[in-house]
């Protein structure tokens, strides 16, 4: 929305791998208008609070609903549009600080409950907004602001924990993959419950992992990344975890639980042929 | 003159029956009539501690639970002794004989064996009855009130209700019989004057959720805690159907955001809490001023501060209430003072959030939660229920533009734009234009000008010193209120459940008093340092002692203050 | 007469240099025995971005960061644009006419290409230079002001330093040159008139942080947020060695969680954040108050609510810091207006944090944190630093017995407790007891007596009307006083960083007075709100655009507030 | 403290598991008393809130200093004790809705960073001291006053949740079997490392899983409950795995790491031979 908007005041650096993201996103919401005939206001993009967030403000085109409230609630926010609102499509953009650190606490909650939205989180390994210090993903070590003598805390791996958790759909994305990973987030969509679209998103100016990720052949660096073969049955948990145990960074669906029901379907389930209690006769049924 | 009043007290062990037997008293009053109330306190653990709770009765509506007992009923040695000194001069102790024994002075301590004496009629659990024909014989009740209660209770459809029902009635007669031995008596209870129209019985937060239901709530999330636990598990129950959601959060935090999440969504969205949880919420409140989201919070107030005194009375949560949260933000804090006030303070709370497009807080208390009282019933009919003015305009829209409330797109229709907790422009996109703050600003208090609506009762305008209770304690107030007026006392009479905003024109009154006293339950005198805060020259009459007011201290305090500010008017 | 006071405003995209620049000319007017001051604002985005930067010399204290611009640097076209109307008569705009181009009037707009300029002396960082050799011709400066600011810079004892010298000072010759050439002048700037003692050039945070340390600082746990980052971020680099621990949270709940754990433990321990973490903190905050546990939070505010204006400055997080949690508390405030306040405000709150075993808020601000300025440097050996009183008796003791503050068991020592958030007896113990919840709300408040030793400034005390600014707002208040006095007009001045408790004296003061008038960063008028409930008829001037109160602003509206309460006095 | 005081107004219902844990955690104390010669305030006990919570009252004999602060932040708490004064014995006791509802974002940070301190979770698979509403350890489908309907959310697994944020000291026990509990606790406040002794402690009031647990050969009901065979290498990842894989409820060490490192060596290590640069030079860095 802000492109033409001289009042919004945010930029991303150059090479910022949310640029990316953000064209994922634009194209995944498209498809889904094609494919669900609706328009793009049945989308709601509930924002997280860091340079990726800010996304929110910076998708171009057709403009679908934002949220975008305080640091780390985004789950919250959407657990209560998703079911108040089955109809809509509800997806989280936030940040390894938002999701995985002061957000941490909520991503058990949906999972087990299976809440049907889908999170792009963008993994930079850095608090970019605040300038710089360390997240949960900052490798063992790194020297930042506030680990001036190394960081002394194991990385946290978000993949595995959300195989732990129970996330019924988890896969893996590179920012600079642009077709593939809208490819991941419209299947994110599609899924019936909770799923993660984890993606690393390089901190140009904090953290650029672009050259380690992608590889540079001039300086004999070897790629990270690799296309997870279409031979992998994401249906098998232990396959999944294999992947996650091998080296480097596996990108594409990584686990897809096929028999997932959604929570709204399960609540839905428990009421159903339920009849209400109307308010005249819940006070009739306290009469003296 | 006949008694028209009859306040009696069960104490003993959680588990004993003690909220059961004073459950079934006032409902068998207010059966036949009377108006009732009864207020319980329980220990925190699960099961055993002591408990007690109280049972008042009376021809016209009770105002407070009651200073003084008629009758403490003491089902263990413990209850006995400490609840003694609560008895008024004449009052009776009925203690379980079997349980304990204790010197019948022969002037007002009589043991009948209760549980023993049910027993022998063949049901395990008729001691209670025992307790309640003894009661009834005590204040020369009619035979029928008792045993009318009991076929209507115990009427449920089963083949086992005709046998219950036997074994219940002999032990009303049981107890009757052991007490007609005493020969003591309180004097013959009046009998019931029935008020005009239908009655409820129930508790304080049953009326809130009903009401909230009846605002049209169509998403619950809260995470339990006491005294708000119950309106949880109300809507669990309750709130089903096409359209609603309702489910245990994870925590406040959660639950909070999921409210937000819905009132976005375009649905009238609730939490209920108490203190702490209030606390864990205040950032997202602020979220939902800044971003103009409608939701209500229920905040049950316990003792405090922190995990403070769950179970426990206190109204010490009105500062945080208003201002739960950093930043410029005056939320809007209903406190209903009585279970009427429960159930329409859930109405008027979601009419207020819809219309102002904001969050509001419920601000209940323990005393009124837990309690049980008969109210009118409302007339649904009646009620007005006001619905989210929703835009349905063009997309370009540009929602928060405007310098007035103006109507809000709801995620699906036309007019996308971003809910946006950072100050931001029209359409939600962030900004920091010192122009635009000052507007921004400006429109979220402006709209506070919409919820100048509120009633208020004003009496006896005339006089320069006035009382204002708020919240749970306008009961106790009222009743000191009305012996001071009676007493010849000088003194006027404000109240409304509408703390903020407060109706203009009745701060306009208080600021023309040379002293308006507010009795509340704080250390800090929070409502009166507000009100001084606006230009009234408040005080407080305070108690912190985690139980409601007596009505006979008020009576002594609010004379003084009223004595000690205009001392020539007084002595004429 | 010579010019006593020098302003300049940098302004350009984040990159650019411009806070090099300015920070440059402060340090190198300061270094010759100038007062300076500098004040930035941010954009939120990372790289690039509008930013700009003053810079203020005097040859007296800076009170202000100044309203009027003698100087507008544009890096930019943009810059240029949106800059000008802070210039003040007469004043002189600066851009680089190889970026862009303006139309020379001829009067008060040069272009000098001072990149270029810069990197023909073969560095390619030089291009700041030029600038300031500019400037100092305008305001007629020795040469050797700069050179030798130049000289002492960069003398890093590397082998390039010798020709980094010589290439900037070839710049400020350059600068100068071109200067010259347009021969425009705003008169030679007064020779500085040296402070007495050795002053120190740091920023507010800076300041804030050393007086930590100095306060005796051993825990401290943060979470990153503007404008307090910056805290934690020297905290991290400076608070190590034996006993001493510092780490970055997960969130604003574990940060004040370990705090309060620390503080239990023995130490004294802090965490720094902004208004979205207070609120966050709220929760544990009341239960510091509660168990009776010293910790320091420094909040540094930037505008509100919710994620709210984060690079802006704002003074509204005063109510939420008096009364963050539900219940009842009021936790001791200290405001400071100043970046010498900053560093003792940080001693002063771990007395009092230690004093009275509880919790204690900084209530900083961005328009504090942010800037740089000179201050004398603190003489180390005349401060107090207090101590905890230990507990070293025996084991059976009653920590929160007494009814005043006593002893604190410290774990590993004697006198096992349990810190107790709810309701609690001597040991710690929760207990629901009436009569406790009484000893122990009363034990909590009058603790808050100990710390009534807070000093404040008075002046033109017979006055009876007072000018009472608070925190970063005492700067620009103060010198719209000076000026006001000095127009002649009569009012007090009232001045103290404590804003809870307040001097008890000071409140006795301010309740004689007819008006107290003061000006905040806020929308409710927060402190006068305050004040007002104590008993003072205090009235607001707001503001709440992000920025801090201009000098001009407030001389208006001071003058128009003090001659309408006292129409005769100032007729006469 | 309690039982001799008067004014305490909490008790556990009649069969609650905590009064083992508690018994336990005596003899813990006792045991570490006599091991390290330490007097008994060396160790300090941090409740949740809850039934589980009230045990800092409860204990009986020589007494550790407690801390009894707000619902779901023991481990912060516990973190702020522990990095200040690591001559502290820490341990936590907490309930699962403390610990693992409300409390859930504090386990992984501190098992990242290997904060060393002992936590007894007390797990009765529901929310006690506000009268029985579901926790996030309640099994699916079970009817409690907030799942009226049935609980339509998978249980949280707590042991594969602490395995995989990486704590470094994993134990299973059961209230009722207090020797073996003692045992794990002295073996994890021994650990040096973040210790978690996960206990089912039954609610006998809500959720009486004793039975179950035990089981009743009169009722021809199968004990749940099993003891790790002694062979069980603790030190191996996949080994604990399988353990968690396995039917019932295994008791004892799940999994050990025996090269754990505590966060405050760590932290120590960092700093170790900086000099700190005194507040008189810091201000003299700053001179004019
Ligand atoms: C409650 C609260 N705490 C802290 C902040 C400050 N803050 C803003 S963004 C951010 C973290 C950003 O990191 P991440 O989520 O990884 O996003 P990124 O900027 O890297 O995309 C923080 C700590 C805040 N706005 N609110
Ligand atoms: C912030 C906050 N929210 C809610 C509560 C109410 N509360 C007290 S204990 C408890 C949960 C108890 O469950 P658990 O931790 O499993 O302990 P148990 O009683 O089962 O031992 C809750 C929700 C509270 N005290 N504080
Ligand atoms: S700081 Fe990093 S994450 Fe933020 S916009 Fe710049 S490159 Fe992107
Ligand atoms: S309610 Fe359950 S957990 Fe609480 S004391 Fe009773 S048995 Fe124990
Ligand atoms: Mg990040
Ligand atoms: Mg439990």
């Amino acid at each position: 929305m802000s492109k033409k908007n001289p009042e919004y005041d945010f930029a991303w650096c150059p090479g910022c791998g949310d640029f990316g993201v953000r064209r994922a996103m634009e194209m995944a919401m498209r498809q889904r208008m094609v494919d669900t005939e609706l328009p793009v206001e049945n989308n709601v993009v509930v924002a997280g609070i860091g340079c990726s967030g800010n996304m929110v403000h910076l998708v171009e085109g057709p403009q679908p609903f934002g949220f975008h409230g305080v640091h780390g609630r985004t789950l919250p926010v959407a657990m209560g549009i998703k079911m108040s609102r089955p109809d809509l499509n509800v997806i989280i953009v936030a940040g390894d600080g938002d999701f995985l650190s002061i957000g941490a606490e909520h991503i058990g909650p949906q999972a087990q409950r299976n809440l049907n939205v889908t999170c792009v989180v963008m993994d930079n390994g850095v608090y970019g907004l605040t300038k710089g210090q360390s997240s949960p993903t900052t490798i063992w070590g790194e020297v930042t602001p506030t680990t001036p003598r190394g960081k002394i805390e194991r990385p946290l791996n978000p993949l595995e924990l959300y195989m732990t958790l129970g996330v019924s759909f988890i896969a893996n994305a590179y920012s600079s993959k642009v077709k593939e990973l809208t490819g991941l987030i419209v299947d994110g969509m599609n899924h019936p419950g909770f799923a993660i679209v984890h993606v690393q998103s390089p901190c140009t100016y904090y953290n650029d992992t672009h050259e380690a990720l992608k590889g540079n052949p001039a300086k004999g660096i070897a790629p990270q990344v690799w296309d997870i073969p279409a031979e992998h049955d994401s249906s098998d948990r232990s396959a999944a975890q294999a992947l996650l145990n091998a080296d480097g960074v596996p990108l594409g669906v990584i686990y897809r639980n096929p028999e997932s029901i959604s929570f709204e379907q399960r609540a839905q389930e428990t009421s159903d042929g339920i009849k209400p209690t109307s308010p005249e006769d819940l006070l009739a049924s306290f009469k003296v | 003159m006949q008694k028209q009043d009859f306040i009696v007290r069960f104490a003993g062990e959680g588990g004993q029956g003690v909220v059961t037997a004073s459950e079934a008293l006032a409902q068998a009053a207010a059966q036949v009539g009377y108006h009732v109330m009864t207020f319980a306190t329980f220990p925190s653990q699960i099961s055993g501690g002591p408990t007690w709770t109280q049972s008042r009765i009376r021809t016209t509506p009770v105002l407070s639970s009651g200073d003084e007992l008629d009758v403490l009923v003491a089902f263990n040695e413990d209850a006995y002794e400490s609840h003694q000194p609560d008895l008024r001069k004449g009052g009776i102790v009925l203690y379980d004989s079997a349980e304990f024994e204790v010197d019948e002075d022969g002037t007002n301590v009589i043991g009948i064996p209760f549980e023993e004496l049910g027993k022998s009629t063949g049901n395990p659990r008729a001691g209670n009855m025992v307790v309640l024909g003894a009661l009834a014989n005590l204040v020369s009740w009619p035979e029928e009130y008792l045993s009318e209660f009991v076929k209507k209770r115990f009427s449920r459809g089963r083949a086992a209700d005709e046998e219950i029902i036997r074994s219940n009635i002999e032990a009303l007669g049981l107890g009757r019989q052991e007490m007609s031995k005493r020969e003591f008596s309180l004097g013959e209870l009046a009998a019931p004057i029935p008020p005009g129209g239908e009655q409820v019985l129930l508790k304080g937060n049953d009326a809130l959720s009903i009401g909230a239901l009846v605002g049209g709530l169509e998403t619950f999330v809260g995470y339990p805690i006491s005294p708000a636990t119950t309106i949880l598990v109300f809507m669990e129950r309750y709130l089903v159907g096409p359209g609603k959601f309702v489910y245990q959060g994870s925590s406040e935090l959660e639950s909070i955001n999921a409210v937000f999440g819905a009132g976005y969504a375009g649905k009238k969205a609730m939490t209920s809490t108490a203190g702490p949880g209030l606390s864990l919420m205040s950032e997202a409140i602020g979220m939902a001023w800044m971003s103009e989201i409608p939701g209500v919070i229920v905040n049950v107030q316990r003792g405090g501060p922190a995990t403070g005194l769950p179970t426990k009375t206190e109204q010490s949560d009105l500062l945080s209430s208003l201002n739960p949260a950093h930043g410029d933000s005056r939320i809007p804090v209903i406190a209903p003072g009585t279970l009427e006030e429960c159930f329409y303070a859930a109405i008027h709370a979601f009419n207020w959030a819809e219309r102002y497009q904001g969050p509001v807080i419920i601000l209940s208390e323990m005393m009124l939660s837990e309690r049980t009282q008969n109210i009118p019933k409302p007339d649904l009919a009646k009620i007005v229920v006001e619905s989210r003015n929703v835009f349905r305009g063009d997309n370009g829209y540009q929602r928060y533009e405007s310098s007035e409330v103006s109507p809000m797109p709801i995620p699906g229709g036309p007019g996308a734009y971003v809910a946006n907790a950072s100050e931001h422009d029209g359409t939600g996109d962030t900004t920091h234009l010192p122009s635009r703050h000052v507007h921004m600003t400006e429109r979220r208090f402006g709209k506070l000008k919409l919820l100048e609506d509120g009633t208020y009762e004003a009496e006896h305008v005339g006089e320069s010193v006035a009382l204002m209770p708020w919240g749970g304690s306008k009961g106790p107030a009222r009743e000191a209120y009305e012996e001071l007026i009676a007493s010849g006392l000088n003194v006027g009479w404000y109240y409304t459940m509408y703390l903020n905003p407060l109706p203009p024109k009745l701060l306009e009154e208080l600021r023309q008093k040379e002293l308006v006293i507010i009795p509340e339950l704080n250390y800090q005198g929070q409502f009166s340092s507000v009100l001084r805060s606006l230009g009234v020259k408040a005080e407080s009459i305070t108690q912190y002692t985690g139980l409601p007011f007596k009505v006979s201290h008020l009576i002594e305090k609010i004379g003084e203050k009223v004595r000690a500010s205009a001392p020539e008017k007084v002595t004429v």
